[in-house]
């Protein structure tokens, strides 16, 4: 049954890869920035099964976008896949150290001091002129081992790369789900103590599931940076980290594959909106959230459960 | 000494404007749980009731004083008719569930009333600057003090005082206290514990509303106000700790002075006062410096 | 028979209260001993002290020779002492099997830094030692039910199997019959006893009912006030008349049920 | 809980195939008398919408109506651009540059305009840059300020006529120094974001030039929509300077002038507002008399009395009943200089391509309702114009604003000679500067 549905996510991904020639630049401009920010929803899902919600994530996606900027300024350093991956390094080891002091935490507690971690961090940028303060700078067009290409061919490579960093994020994501770190979730919002009288260090899977989750934010925001092409602190302000949050309630914490779709729906309603209500956009993305909270608490990926129940029993009302 | 002085004055009046527009965040906190986000719009909404209002009285040649009032008046009564509807028509529906997704509840909320402020009161900005103007201010030495900003550190006095009577005084107010302390208790006693949210939520909105009209006269009130307002709203609450009043004024008056000290002495760390307190707060004590950790049983 | 545990002159204050003290016990290996006392005689807070819950003020405690005082829980867990609760410590929101295998992939985690991580918690160890542990404990009619809705009994079975399924040397049941109604009380301490008497665990157990402890002690412990007053076999304790006097109040004829 | 991620995955297939069909309709090639296609982006919502935003995108509709029916002033009679009617759509800028940098490719590729005018966060502009290069789409920035985007490299897509902010600075400074020859000490209150430092960077690096005697004394940078200055005109009432600068702008500039007049600030120093002009109609009797007044150009009062600016200018307060701000004048040259070049290269009755456009449009000279403006920064990408600052008085005769004393700096005084990045230009003396 699993197996099955890797296969078939492996074959959707494919098709999806393969789909992107024949789509306009727009959508793949579109879906890259929605994949990208999927890691970073897929990061808050790990917390979130084990009831904790950042409202600091965007300090990691901050990091991440920096870090590939600031390679292309100080070196010139362009290659893509070396750059997501240092970004997702320096965002985990940022995770790794200030996740001694967050796995402490639990409930509101947690939310507000991620907060204020990603709000300090948005306060230095600002403060730092010379990397244009609110006004951020730019990325250098990224390379791939050497291949520079342009346009549209570049907006399919940053595609394509982000569909197999995203590939590898959910393979390993469900299998830490199935590994006991991961199974613990639950049980851990249920009852630290009888975790604890388990045998296990609650805070050192908390930590573990913050570093995960980090290493995720710098991934995502990596990608996103060369996919903008431009940086700056607002990446880090929690409105960034709320709307992160949002997918992530929209998505569900159920399925992995919910955060890639939760996250490429908002992206489409986002733009809709702003396209066909400019000035009510914000009231539309509201009533998305308030009526996914409402009517599907579990998120889009209940959806599918909903669907698998009436397959599995028809006949039967849900 | 003039340094001094000024900061002590400054800090005083940027923490009165803090605890105003805390009370209310910590109170529903306290009570409800619910990590109420809307509160931005209860800010918002009673900055612009509060600029309508000026703008009734001043067209209509009114008395300073009286025309204050209604301001304020009307600007709370706006907070109660939000905070009914909120309660009554969509917490409701929500009560029970993960206290993270309330406070999305709220967050989306946000949103949509942010866009209802402009379909209500267009994209253009409002001044409400009379009440303060005709105040008038006073010289001590070198220093010139606005006669509202006094008005202010006594209104934040009074809403401190009131809370702190009507908590300890009153019936409603220890009823509150019972709540605070142990929900489940108190619904086993016997108290109604769903009135009690609606009152809470009444009175947080209202308080709210409050912050937002004793501001309205020294800002311009424009789109986006209520955005900058939650987040320091947060930051005083967690600083002081969660649901407690006493809390949220210490921890006003910390980031006043704060604040006020870093504008005059080094103004380049302004910005990162407010956040750098509040981290460091929570690093010394998780739950804010007024809550204690419960300790948990077996 | 050789010595499993070890304490040497326990003593617990919190500020001024004094919760426990002067507390000198030794269990040998296989030995199942019931813990008495009023409510506040000290008790939990000495079970808790073993189990690292609470740090000792004073004293030592040796686990199979080895000093475990004021370490945290969760490495007292690994050294192999185990414990059930008053309340029943499960995970609500999951099924009994899932329960299980919880307890179960814990206890079979490769060893390591990232024992955690690379334990899947479904294999045909974790699950096979689940299944054995619901058959153990005879809840197999309940292994599909979510633990909120389990009723009262099978909780607490529940609780203990997961306690057992780390495979403890010694395990401690704080009051395994609490809040059971007394026509169950034998029949879920029969299965209880049984079980860990087929996996060869000693046992220290609370309980304030005099007659489970005389049914079902080898050896009873009594406290008072903070301290033992007396020990020795189930007649010996509960026949001596301090005893009687300060906590089982109504006399009983030790052994009537033996 | 992995259970049934066979069933999600369809879900991501069908909008995936959703996603395909989407783009059909935008592909279909475009009918001969097409309209010219523009895309509007400024703030709708937001803090920025009321100053800005929307005094700019009131700007675009009553031009592009004036200019589709015709009846601008000459060499702007004809209709739309080049006898072809201007259609155009509206976008909101609010949002993250993810948000933005999507919004711009949308309005390319999916709804194929022919331009984009617009954006007022200059790091929306730097972020939007890159983007319009790299989709070859003629984009014209109407009010954003940074000198960056076009001094860290040479673009071939993006225009800005409007003069960039080091003007607003230089000239704030001429303007201070020519009304107050003897200043000892100025003090600086500017936003703790990209605009307020950078304004004061301007500000005092020009200062030094112009003023090497007086000193900065108070430099503060309150975060951007803080609300509550008590603490800051505390700090400048302790200061004896002449003079504040301030590149405030609405919420945060009105708050300040109530808060600070509450304290009667203004009785001691002279306040340098210079964006005060966007919010002299609503600050009207309340802003204090005597203060500075800049307006990013000569736009608004401070304009100059030509047929473009009175034709402008009647239009615009006849529809919207308040006359219009900078932000409006300065959307009004950017769309009459994208016309100007779009004629230009037009042979004919089709439509000229982007790259004659953008070729027409380079070194461009013409003259709109805020005088003359010349593309001669960026490899004629960047306009210059004169600008000009004045002292605020409210006319209680007439009730209504005035901006008295008005000094006009010509275009090569305050803007630096092409080739030198503007940091350079006045740390190096402000030299070539013809005033």
């Amino acid at each position: 049954m699993q197996a099955g549905a890797q296969w078939v996510g492996g074959l959707l991904l494919l098709v999806a890869a393969a789909a992107a020639p024949f789509l306009p630049n727009w959508v793949v401009s579109l879906a890259t920035i929605a994949f990208a920010n999927a890691l970073v929803v897929l990061g808050l899902v790990v917390l979130w099964r084990v009831g904790l919600v950042s409202f600091g994530q965007a300090l990691y996606y901050c990091i991440g976008a920096y870090a590939v900027a600031l390679m292309g300024r100080w070196i010139g350093f362009t290659d893509a896949i070396a750059l997501v991956l240092l970004g997702g390094i320096v965002a985990g080891l940022t995770a790794a150290g200030i996740g001694f002091l967050l796995a402490r935490y639990r409930e509101i507690f947690f939310a507000m001091l991620s907060l204020a971690l990603s709000m300090i961090l948005y306060g230095v940028l600002v403060k730092t002129e010379s990397l244009g303060s609110t006004d951020g700078f730019s990325v250098l067009t990224p390379t791939f081992f050497g291949y520079a290409p342009h346009g549209a061919q570049l907006s399919r490579a940053l595609y394509w790369l982000t569909l197999a960093i995203d590939a590898i994020a959910a393979l390993f994501v469900g299998l830490y789900f199935r590994s006991v770190a991961g199974a613990l979730a639950a049980p851990i919002r249920d009852n630290e103590i009888r975790v604890e009288f388990l045998g296990v260090s609650v805070t050192s899977i908390i930590h573990t599931k913050v570093v995960i989750a980090g290493v995720l934010g710098g991934l995502g925001g990596a990608l996103a940076a060369m996919t903008i092409g431009h940086v700056d602190p607002a990446m880090a302000y929690w409105t960034t980290s709320g709307g992160f949050v949002f997918v992530t309630v929209l998505a569900g914490s159920g399925y992995v594959a919910a955060a890639f779709i939760g996250s490429l729906v908002f992206e489409v309603v986002r733009s809709f909106a702003v396209d066909v209500m400019p000035q009510l956009w914000q009231m539309t993305l509201g009533s998305v959230l308030l009526l996914t909270i409402l009517f599907l608490p579990e998120g889009l990926g209940s959806l599918v459960s909903r669907l698998k129940r009436r397959v599995m029993k028809p006949g039967t009302a849900p | 000494m003039l340094t001094a002085s000024a900061i002590l004055t400054d800090g005083l009046v940027y923490a009165a404007y803090l605890f105003i527009v805390a009370v209310g965040l910590t109170l529903i906190f306290g009570v409800m749980k619910i990590l109420n986000v809307t509160h931005g719009s209860f800010y918002a909404f009673g900055a612009y009731g509060a600029a309508t209002a000026v703008g009734i009285y001043t067209n209509g040649d009114w008395n300073a004083a009286l025309g204050f009032v209604f301001m304020l008046g009307l600007a709370m009564a706006i907070g109660l008719i939000m905070g009914i509807i909120l309660e009554r028509g969509l917490l409701r529906l929500v009560y029970g569930k993960d206290e993270v997704v309330i406070v999305l509840v709220t967050y989306a909320t946000f949103l949509i009333l942010e866009d209802v402020i402009g379909l209500i009161w267009g994209t253009q900005s409002y001044g409400a600057y009379q009440p303060m103007i005709s105040a008038g201010n006073i010289e001590i030495g070198e220093l010139v003090l606005s006669n509202y900003d006094i008005v202010l550190v006594v209104i934040a006095a009074a809403v401190a005082f009131a809370a702190y009577w009507s908590l300890k005084y009153t019936r409603y107010g220890r009823l509150l206290t019972t709540v605070i302390y142990d929900r489940e208790t108190a619904a086993a006693f016997g108290i109604n514990v769903t009135l009690v949210y609606t009152v809470t939520f009444l009175i947080g909105a209202a308080l709210g509303a409050l912050g937002g009209a004793v501001m309205a006269p020294k800002i311009s009130v424009t789109l986006g106000i209520g955005v900058e307002v939650i987040v320091l709203a947060f930051a005083v609450v967690a600083i002081g700790g969660m649901g407690s009043i006493e809390g949220a004024l210490v921890g006003a008056l910390i980031v006043g002075i704060c604040r006020a000290a870093a504008v005059h002495l080094m103004p380049q760390i302004e910005l990162f006062v407010v956040y750098g307190v509040m981290a460091l707060v929570l690093v010394a004590r998780p739950y804010g410096l007024f809550v204690r950790a419960q300790p948990r049983k077996i | 028979m050789s010595t499993i545990l070890e304490v040497r002159d326990l003593e617990k204050t919190f500020g001024q209260l004094v919760a426990a003290r002067d507390i000198n016990v030794s269990v040998p290996q296989h030995q199942t001993v019931g813990v008495i006392g009023a409510n506040g005689a000290g008790k939990t807070t000495f079970i808790n002290m073993i189990t690292g819950h609470l740090s000792p003020t004073k004293g030592t405690i040796l686990f199979e020779d080895k000093d475990i005082t004021g370490k945290p829980s969760r490495e007292i867990t690994g050294l192999g002492i185990s414990r059930s609760f008053q309340v029943a410590q499960i995970f609500p929101t999951l099924t009994v099997f899932e329960n299980m295998c919880i307890a179960a992939a814990i206890a079979h985690r490769k060893p390591g830094m990232f024992g955690n991580i690379m334990t899947p918690v479904r294999s045909a160890e974790t699950t096979a030692a689940a299944e054995a542990a619901i058959e153990l404990f005879q809840i197999g009619r309940y292994r599909d039910v979510t633990a909120n809705a389990l009723p009262q009994g099978v909780r607490k079975l529940l609780d203990i199997g997961m306690a057992v399924a780390g495979s403890p040397r010694l395990l401690l049941l704080d009051e395994p019959t609490s809040g059971i109604s007394i026509e169950e009380k034998f029949d879920l301490m029969n299965v209880v006893m049984s079980a860990l008497k087929t996996r060869k665990i000693t046992v220290l157990f609370v309980e304030h009912d005099m007659e489970i402890v005389a049914r079902f002690a080898d050896r009873v412990l009594a406290f008072y006030d903070g301290t033992v007053i007396a020990d020795g076999t189930a007649h010996e304790t509960l026949d001596n008349p301090k005893v009687q006097e300060l906590i089982s109040g109504v006399r009983l004829k030790a052994g009537a049920h033996a | 809980m992995i259970k049934g991620r066979t069933a999600s995955c369809w879900t991501l297939a069908g909008l995936a195939a959703a996603a395909m069909s989407l783009p059909a309709h935008a592909q279909t090639p475009a009918p001969a008398a097409a309209p010219v296609k523009l895309g509007i982006v400024s703030f709708l919502s937001g803090p920025a919408a009321s100053p800005f935003g929307l005094p700019g995108r009131n700007g675009a509709e009553i031009v592009i109506e004036a200019l589709n029916a015709g009846t601008a002033p000459a060499p702007y009679n004809k209709v739309g651009f080049g006898g072809t009617k201007i259609e155009a759509k509206y976008v909101d800028e609010a949002g993250s540059a993810a948000n933005v940098v999507t919004d711009f490719r949308n309005l390319v590729q999916r709804d194929q305009v022919d331009a984009v005018v617009g954006y007022i966060s200059s790091g929306n502009c730097l972020a939007v840059t890159p983007v319009a290069e790299e989709l070859k789409a003629l984009t014209v920035f109407y009010d954003c300020g940074t000198p960056r985007i076009f001094e860290e490299k040479a673009r071939a897509y993006v225009f800005r006529p409007s003069p960039h902010a080091t003007m607003d600075s230089v000239g704030a400074a001429r303007y201070l120094i020519a009304k107050k020859k003897n200043l000892t000490s100025f003090s600086g209150i500017n936003q703790n974001y990209a605009w307020g430092q950078d304004s004061w960077r301007d500000f005092i690096g020009a200062m030094k030039v112009l003023a090497p005697k007086a000193e900065a004394d108070k430099i503060l940078f309150p975060k951007l929509f803080a609300g509550e200055f008590g603490a800051e005109v505390s700090t400048l009432l302790t200061s004896k300077s002449q003079a504040v600068h301030t590149s405030f702008w609405n919420g945060d500039l009105e708050g300040f002038i109530y808060q600070q007049q509450a304290r009667g600030l203004d009785k001691r120093m002279t306040i340098i507002a210079t964006t005060g002009e966007s919010s002299i109609w609503r600050l009207r009797d309340k802003m204090p008399d005597g203060t500075i007044i800049g307006g990013r150009g000569p736009h608004g009062p401070l304009a100059p009395d030509n047929a473009f600016n009175k034709w402008f200018s009647k239009i615009y307060t006849d529809r919207y009943n308040v006359p219009p701000t900078y932000p409006s004048y300065q959307m009004a040259q950017s769309l009459l200089g994208l016309k100007l070049a779009y004629e230009k290269a037009a042979t004919g009755t089709a439509k000229p391509t982007t790259d004659q456009i953008a070729a027409a449009f380079k070194g461009l000279v013409f003259t709109g309702p805020s005088g003359e403006i010349k593309m001669v920064l960026g490899d004629g990408h960047q306009g210059i114009q004169e600008t000009a600052y004045g002292t605020y008085r409210f006319n209680k005769a007439k009730k209504e604003p005035e901006i008295i004393d008005v000094m006009r700096f010509p275009a090569e005084c305050v803007n630096p000679p092409p080739g030198i990045d503007a940091d350079k230009w006045i740390e190096g003396g402000m030299k070539g500067a013809k005033c």
